[in-house]
């Protein structure tokens, strides 16, 4: 096997426990010394070479005045503990160039020649720097290759960074420090810390601050009692798992009081955490029911108002999602800065094709079949299974990438309960949706023949109603509201050739359980499926849950034959 | 209620108080209304006074929001459902004629006819004479003795009319409940379906509602006038339509 | 064109099928091709992994008849649809054996149409190589199988997160079915033996194209939150795996927090994701794209030649295949006849060298000896492989965590036998005809 | 019943072509050499079985739809059950042949840790009651389900749906390997039917000929029970529910009886299904599958048995072939023809075939109306 082909394994050498042990203890320790120089540095302005005669440690000798080249001397080796190291080396560097370089990693911009081991930084614009001076590359060697980077090392470059940034004067980014540290509960943290608590001016940085802290010496054994129970307090007081975390893994020898504080917490914690539970899960129901009704609202007009019983529905919702992945593939190859518009570029042209797509099918077989509304099941059924092997042999049957847009990716908290962006669009973006179809079909006069004609075709054939045209647009006005719903589906489902076929029973159970050609029925029907799918899930699990649901439709039709919100008195014979 | 309809036994259909309610529209305001063995009654009345909701609670069709409704002095129509209270021996016929298109008029009437309700006794059921006998003698009644064979849907509507007619004397009910057998016939038709329904009236009782205003004037019985769901008034023809209230609601002038 | 040709004839065949079918003629088809018998789903929901295997089949067979085919002759491709339905594939493997009669099937990919083509396979005696990482607990004289056994991929990965990523909470998370249910159990067994407490075990069923992941990711990080390292061994089946990730990169679940290794998650399922947010998780296969070898090199061109697409991935079932087709091709030129029983007792001990730079054997057990890699999920959608074995490991049919199993040996060399029962000395259950 | 009189013309020729099949494949198959031209394939005998009980759950379909307006979305749970209840009597019949050699527990049970047989298994290893099951089973649910569905009026697109919902849980039910049915590998292997090789010849023609008998028995149960007056007021239903009941009819009675007659003829078909496939998986249960035993119906011609047999031969045969013959495109192929089919067949195969001889003779099959079963209230 020739050196190329061993390549990847050059870099096994920690596999021996005793090794990466080692690497990691030493990369804990240096991480201490950066607080404590830093520290020093901080109070008294002395300049670095000072600093390595402050610390005393002799461990630390190598480390004074430490300088690139060892780091980056380590970073040419392609070897993840090499690279860890030299994360720690740069971390102590008081090189300004250090912090440059740590990013630089990250983003995968510094290179390395596998020959000469010289190491490179490609600046954000492309240009290639010398990563010791910074200084312009004119030619670079050839077979540059970017320093590798794993869970590992991005571990250690999150607590470089965040070490570095405890005193940066960004307060975002000390905040993310002080997170940083809470999560890592490193004792050598407590000085700098201190330092950065004495003088920090912003009140939610300082909380962060005391509880980092904190949790550093709930668990030390240095620390006075009284200072350990009030810290527990402190954690307490967060009342988040992270909190529970904390308190739950106390050293066994810790003081009694120390631990009667925790118990108090914990408890405390697990009490609102449960209410919180509740309050999540109904958002998870919320949001899933979002989704339900996305999947089912276009069914609502095409089935639930035409009483077509359209099999090729799921298919429409499909297009719409490869229309978001067409519309993104483009803004890709040609204008990358447009990608934060993509989706709300793709709707209005989902929108379109889906609805022309409807349009045609409707002319086309449809429109045949008014009156006979199983044919429309056998002949959509027929259609949708056209247009699965239409979207296979186009675009394969593969999965395609649908990205999310920077402002749909995240979550936020409320209380101990997280909302994530793309969710909560998404339950804004249903209801949008919903409420223009209500408008639409209830101020505008198209929505006013559609109802006369459905209603009674003859009659409105009589007055004058052009009824072939309206069952078009009916129909079209479905398959566009699926097209966009696609759109949104896209975001939190695959985009492949079945995705109709995942929605559409679920649709139709929607759509029929809130009463056919009821909207109203349908919003309800939706949220309330899903909420009930979400708190049993807990209990029953996602298989069960589902079941449980099925059965509960199944019984409440028997209550109300003619769904959720069915229309009484004699108009349902007529 | 009941020792009251003990009282009330010898008339044949007793309503009393009935209303009924579509969230929040009155179809039916405390109708009270009685009917006799063997009378037949003519029930007028503008579009929505509430004729038809009337028959969906005599046949259980509808369920009254409060008020009696009683058959033959003993059975609770309220808690009866619509085969039940047919089985009783109240036949309907609709507005528009609803006859099984499906099948042939002699399979039309074979339906109907007076026979065991019962899914499994069905499945082995052999035509008897005696059934034969009862078919023929109704498709002479109804003048559809050279249709029998023809499938319903190829029939007149006035022809169908008359099937649907000739079913309710199948069940040889002692309530027949029809709902304006008159519509869409012509002239001729219409006096024929009046002789018919007289005659009928003989041995049964009959409720006619009708907006054709000459048949009910060939009918010559007593008349009920409903308006907004209760009675306005009642008697002969001549008498209501003497009456102030139902010239401003109904007649018109 | 040959694909074209394929076609053609398979059409005078099922014509003749037809004609049969009305009482007429049924016309055996030509013989002077060696055919070979391709299925895989190319519709319905497995087609999604599928259509890939039977392409990749496509251009090793065109490659063979560049190099002048086999026996002399030419060999022919016979591709069907079963069409993602179980006993369609049933079907459709007795029309290629009897019908087309085809010297050999490469094919299926769930375990439910492996075990609804067996019977088949065996009653008329015929060849199936199949490509797919499996739950094992099983060796049929007439399979052979050139994915990973589960101590080929699980046990490997699970090593690795204890020692590299001190992961000392673990949850296993699978779709419910006999692959995830058998693997967790061997896992859940393993751990416990390596001294993991049950409290730290987490198990998790969901059903088959799960989309909602809510609750499960949050209850994930729950677990997570407890102080101790935790990790997710996922054996969630393709399709649900899209939302899943999506969910986890929604709720902010970083590799460096609780990374995820996934068993059937390749480089394509990572085609279809925005794998920015999933950088760091991590894969266990035998098998990765991003593997520099010369061989590895050639195969991807080859591939994206033979796709004409530069952005044609491919992944660890195609190497499987690769694999499994050029040693029948070795067995079939050594006995010198496409006959089943000579190839049959050909294979075993026949060496294939893979596409990562080692060299793969058929063993008695028809499993084959296998690399296993860990990478991590990089921006780009590759794996950058950051821990390999030693050297290869030869596949268990048998699992030795498993009560049921840990005495069963597999040996059609000497016993003659898929479960011998080395405790019994006796070949149970029913010795293939 | 009424002897012969049950059977038109139309069932003449079907019942002879059956039967005929029944005698002729198995003779052919066994009796004459590979080379003779006659000479049915041991590939297509399965084959033929299957499409034939595809037929028999064809035909219960159309008894509940064609002739009482009832559209059941959810025939396949009653076919699956029927299957695993035969099923579960295969797996019993390995007994100490599995894999890992346990006299009792079949092989998934061994891996999933079971101790002893579930109590729902028991019995399975008698034929008997495994063959009464078969019907029970299906029978029992389409009773439970029926008894409330139709008593409560449940009618047109509401029952359809809740009939998925129904297939639907189920599946989802059986997917679940804590159910002890196998999870989604279900149960396969088998190696024999009371006591023949299940691999054999015989034993597979033996399968095709019980198949065609239980066709034809099936369709004279359906013909008898429609040609009746109940199969008469049974129309009436479909065509005029209320009037119906005005009559004095008590249509749930009605409706429920046949439900359950058709459901155990499917159960009875997925039994006779699944030793020919030699698998059954929760996949049957899935409602794509019952949408498509309506379109077997629809494509032959609803209100005519016949021609739901005919329907299901003629989309399955279709199936086979296009599979085979054009793999990437078949999905087109079968599409166009169910749209092509609706456009100008509206009443099936069968009635175009009708209305080609309607010049000469009415045909007596009541052709179906605009279907009013799913009318979605208006």
């Amino acid at each position: 096997m020739n050196d190329q082909a061993s390549q990847p394994f050059s870099r096994t050498h920690c596999e021996k426990p005793k090794d990466c042990a080692r690497t990691a203890r030493s990369a804990r320790r240096l991480l201490g010394y950066v607080f404590l120089l830093a520290a020093l540095t901080f109070l008294s302005g002395v300049q670095p070479a000072a600093i390595g005669a402050a610390s005393a440690q002799p461990a630390s000798a190598p480390l004074a005045g430490a300088d690139l080249a060892p780091a980056l001397a380590l970073l040419g080796t392609d070897s993840y503990g090499d690279t860890d190291a030299a994360l720690g080396r740069l971390a102590v560097s008081t090189n300004t160039r250090a912090a440059d370089i740590v990013e630089a990693i990250r983003d995968g911009r510094l290179l390395f020649d596998p020959q000469s081991k010289a190491v490179f930084l490609r600046m954000p614009d492309g240009a290639v720097t010398d990563a010791a001076t910074g200084a312009a590359v004119g030619a670079p060697p050839a077979g540059l290759r970017p320093v590798r980077v794993n869970n590992r090392v991005r571990r250690a470059i999150d607590a470089a960074a965040g070490a570095l940034a405890l005193l940066s004067p960004d307060n975002q980014k000390r905040l993310a420090a002080a997170a940083a540290v809470f999560k890592s509960r490193d004792v050598s943290a407590l000085p700098i810390l201190d330092a950065a608590l004495a003088k920090e001016g912003d009140p939610k940085v300082k909380t962060a601050l005391e509880q980092a802290r904190a949790a550093i010496i709930v668990a030390s054994q240095s620390v006075s009692e009284p200072e350990r129970v009030s810290a527990a307090r402190l954690i307490a007081a967060r009342g988040d798992q992270d909190a529970l975390a904390i308190l739950s893994s106390l050293p066994p020898n810790s003081p009694d009081a120390v631990k009667a504080a925790a118990a108090d917490g914990i408890e405390a914690i697990n009490r609102s955490l449960a209410m919180w539970a509740v309050a999540q899960n109904v958002w998870y129901g919320l949001s899933l029911g979002s989704v339900l009704l996305l999947a089912a609202i276009g069914l609502a007009i095409t089935f639930g108002v035409m009483g077509v019983i359209n099999m090729a529905h799921g298919e429409m919702v499909m297009l719409g999602a490869y229309t978001t992945y067409v519309v993104q593939e483009i803004i890709r190859t040609s204008a990358p800065f447009l990608f934060g518009w993509s989706l709300a570029i793709a709707l209005p042209l989902a929108f379109l094709f889906t609805a022309i797509v409807g349009i045609i099918i409707e002319r086309t077989v449809i429109r045949f079949l008014y009156g006979r509304p199983l044919e429309t099941l056998l002949a959509t059924w027929g259609i949708s299974l056209i247009l699965q092997q239409a979207v296979r042999s186009v675009f394969g049957p593969t999965n395609k990438e649908v990205g999310a847009p920077s402002w749909m990716s995240g979550a936020f908290d409320i209380g101990q309960m997280s909302i994530t962006y793309n969710r909560l669009w998404i339950i804004v973006f249903s209801l949008l949706v919903f409420f223009a179809l209500l408008l639409v079909l209830k101020r505008t006069a198209l929505g006013l023949y559609v109802r006369a004609v459905t209603q009674n075709r003859r009659m409105a054939g009589a007055m004058g109603i052009r009824t072939g045209r309206i069952d078009a647009l009916t129909f079209g006005l479905g398959s566009g509201i699926a097209g966009i719903a696609g759109v949104a589906l896209s975001q939190i489902d695959n985009v492949s050739p079945n995705l109709g076929q995942g929605y559409i029973i679920d649709s139709f159970m929607v759509v029929v359980f809130g009463g056919v050609g009821n909207l109203w029925g349908t919003l309800v029907a939706a949220f309330g499926l899903g909420v009930a799918n979400k708190l049993l899930e807990p209990f029953a699990g996602a298989v069960l849950g589902k079941i449980l649901i099925l059965v509960l439709i199944i019984l409440f039709i028997q209550k109300r034959p003619r769904g959720l919100f069915a229309l009484k008195g004699r108009a349902v014979e007529a | 209620m009941d020792s009251q309809s003990q009282a009330l036994t010898q008339s044949l259909l007793y309503l009393d108080n009935v209303s009924v309610v579509f969230d929040g529209f009155r179809a039916l305001n405390a109708l009270s209304l009685t009917i006799e063995e063997a009378e037949m009654r003519a029930i007028i009345g503008p579009n929505g006074a509430g004729k038809t909701t009337m028959m969906d609670v005599i046949t259980g069709k509808t369920r009254p929001t409060k008020g009696e409704a009683v058959f033959a002095g003993v059975h609770d129509l309220t808690k009866m459902d619509e085969a039940a209270i047919a089985q009783l021996g109240i036949g309907r016929k609709f507005q528009t004629p609803t006859v099984f298109d499906m099948h042939t008029v002699e399979d039309n009437l074979l339906l109907a006819l007076k026979e065991d309700r019962r899914a499994f006794s069905n499945i082995y059921w052999r035509r008897t004479p005696h059934e034969k006998e009862r078919i023929d003698a109704l498709l002479e009644r109804i003048r559809l003795k050279d249709h029998r064979l023809r499938k319903a849907a190829e029939l007149s509507h006035g022809q169908k009319q008359w099937l649907e007619i000739g079913m309710l004397l199948a069940q040889e009910p002692r309530l027949l409940l029809v709902d304006e057998p008159a519509a869409g016939m012509t002239d001729q038709e219409t006096a024929d379906t009046a002789d018919l329904l007289r005659d009928i009236a003989k041995t049964q009782s009959v409720v006619v509602v009708e907006h054709d205003m000459q048949f009910v004037r060939d009918l010559d019985v007593k008349v009920t006038v409903l308006h907004e769901g209760s009675v306005l008034a009642e008697g002969s023809l001549d008498h209501v339509s003497a009456n102030e209230r139902v010239i401003e609601v109904y007649l018109g002038r | 064109m040959l694909e074209l040709l394929g076609r053609a004839a398979k059409g005078l065949g099922v014509l003749a099928a037809t004609a049969a079918l009305a009482g007429t003629i049924g016309t055996a088809s030509a013989q002077e091709t060696i055919k070979v018998g391709i299925l895989h789903s190319l519709s319905g929901t497995m087609a999604i992994s599928e259509t890939t295997l039977k392409n990749v089949m496509l251009m090793l067979i065109e490659e063979q008849n560049k190099k002048g085919g086999l026996l002399g002759k030419k060999l022919e491709a016979v591709v069907v649809d079963p069409a993602s339905n179980w006993p369609l594939f049933a079907e459709k493997a007795r029309e290629l054996i009897t019908k087309d009669k085809v010297a050999a099937v490469f094919g299926c990919w769930t375990s439910v149409s492996r075990k609804s083509v067996l019977p088949v396979f065996k009653e008329l005696n015929s060849i199936l190589f199949y490509p797919v990482q499996y739950e094992g607990e099983e060796s049929e004289r007439n399979v052979f199988y050139t994915g990973a056994a589960p101590n080929q991929q699980a046990i490997p990965a699970v090593d690795y997160l204890a020692k590299e990523e001190k992961v000392e909470r673990w949850v296993l998370a699978g779709t419910d079915y006999v692959y995830p249910r058998t693997t967790n159990k061997i896992l859940e067994a393993y751990l416990k033996y390596k001294g993991v407490k049950p409290e730290d075990i987490m198990i998790n069923y969901t059903p088959f194209g799960q989309s909602d992941w809510q609750t499960i990711v949050a209850d994930i990080k729950k677990f997570g939150s407890a102080g101790k390292k935790t990790a997710v061994v996922s054996t969630i089946n393709g399709d649900a795996n899209v939302p899943f990730y999506k969910e986890l990169a929604n709720q902010g679940i970083k590799a460096t927090d609780i990374p995820v290794v996934a068993f059937s998650v390749g480089e394509e399922e990572l085609a279809g994701m925005d794998t920015k947010p999933l950088v760091g998780h991590l894969a266990a296969w035998n098998y990765f794209e991003s593997i520099k070898t010369p061989e590895n090199d050639a195969f991807i061109k080859q591939w994206q030649a033979f796709m004409k697409n530069p952005k044609a991935v491919t992944n660890d079932p195609m190497e499987a295949h690769y694999i499994g087709f050029n040693m029948w091709v070795q067995a079939v030129t050594k006995a010198g006849t496409t006959d089943p029983d000579k190839v049959i007792a050909t294979l075993p001990g026949t060496k294939q060298p893979n596409l990562t730079g080692g060299v793969s054997e058929m063993l008695a057990n028809h499993h084959i000896t296998k690399p296993v890699y860990i990478g991590e999920i990089e921006e780009n959608g590759q794996f950058d492989v950051v821990w390999k074995t030693e050297n290869l490991i030869p596949g268990e049919a048998w699992s030795k965590q498993l009560e049921g199993s840990k005495d069963l040996v597999a040996d059609w060399v000497q016993l003659n036998c898929g479960n011998y029962d080395s405790v019994k000395k006796t070949c149970l259950g029913s010795v293939t005809k | 019943m009424r002897g012969l009189g049950i059977i038109d013309r139309k069932g003449a020729v079907f019942l002879a072509i059956v039967l005929g099949a029944a005698v002729l494949v198995p003779a052919s198959n066994l009796g004459l050499a590979e080379t003779n031209p006659l000479h049915v394939s041991d590939y297509l005998v399965p084959l033929l079985g299957k499409y034939v009980c595809y037929a028999l759950l064809a035909v219960a379909v159309d008894l509940v739809w064609g002739y009482c307006g009832v559209l059941s979305l959810g025939h396949g749970a009653f076919f699956a059950l029927g299957g695993y209840a035969m099923g579960m009597y295969l797996m019993r019949q390995i007994g100490p042949r599995g894999v890992y050699g346990n006299p009792v527990l079949p092989d998934f049970m061994v891996f999933l840790n079971y101790k002893e047989l579930p109590w729902f298994w028991w019995g399975f290893d008698v034929f008997p009651f495994a063959l009464l099951m078969v019907f029970l089973v299906p029978g029992a649910l389409a009773f439970l389900f029926g008894w409330f569905a139709f008593r409560s009026r449940v009618t047109g697109v509401y029952l359809s749906i809740i009939t998925q919902a129904m297939t639907f849980a189920l599946m989802l039910a059986f997917f679940r390997n804590d159910m002890g049915f196998g999870g989604n590998n279900g149960l396969t292997d088998f190696k024999d039917i009371l006591g023949f090789s299940i691999s054999a010849d015989g034993t597979r023609t033996a399968l095709f000929a019980a198949s065609a008998l239980a066709l034809a028995g099936g369709y004279l149960v359906c013909r008898a029970l429609v040609t009746s007056k109940y199969g008469k007021v049974l129309v009436a239903v479909r065509d005029a529910e209320s009037r119906t009941r005005f009559l004095g009819y008590r249509v749930e009675n009605y409706k429920l009886l046949c439900w359950v007659v058709s459901a155990m003829l499917a159960g009875l078909a997925g039994a006779l299904y699944v030793p020919q496939v030699g698998i059954i998986n929760p996949g049957e249960f899935a409602p794509a599958n019952s949408i498509e035993m309506v379109i077997w119906v629809a494509v032959g011609g609803r209100g005519t048995l016949v021609g739901a047999a005919l329907g299901a031969l003629i989309v399955n045969a279709g199936k086979t072939w296009f599979t085979g013959m054009l793999p990437e495109a078949w999905l087109f192929a079968l599409g166009a023809l169910f749209v092509l089919v609706t456009l100008f067949l509206p009443r099936g195969v069968l009635g175009l075939w009708a209305s080609l001889t309607e010049g000469r003779r009415k045909t007596t099959a009541p052709a179906p109306p605009a279907m009013p079963a799913a009318k979605p209230a208006e």
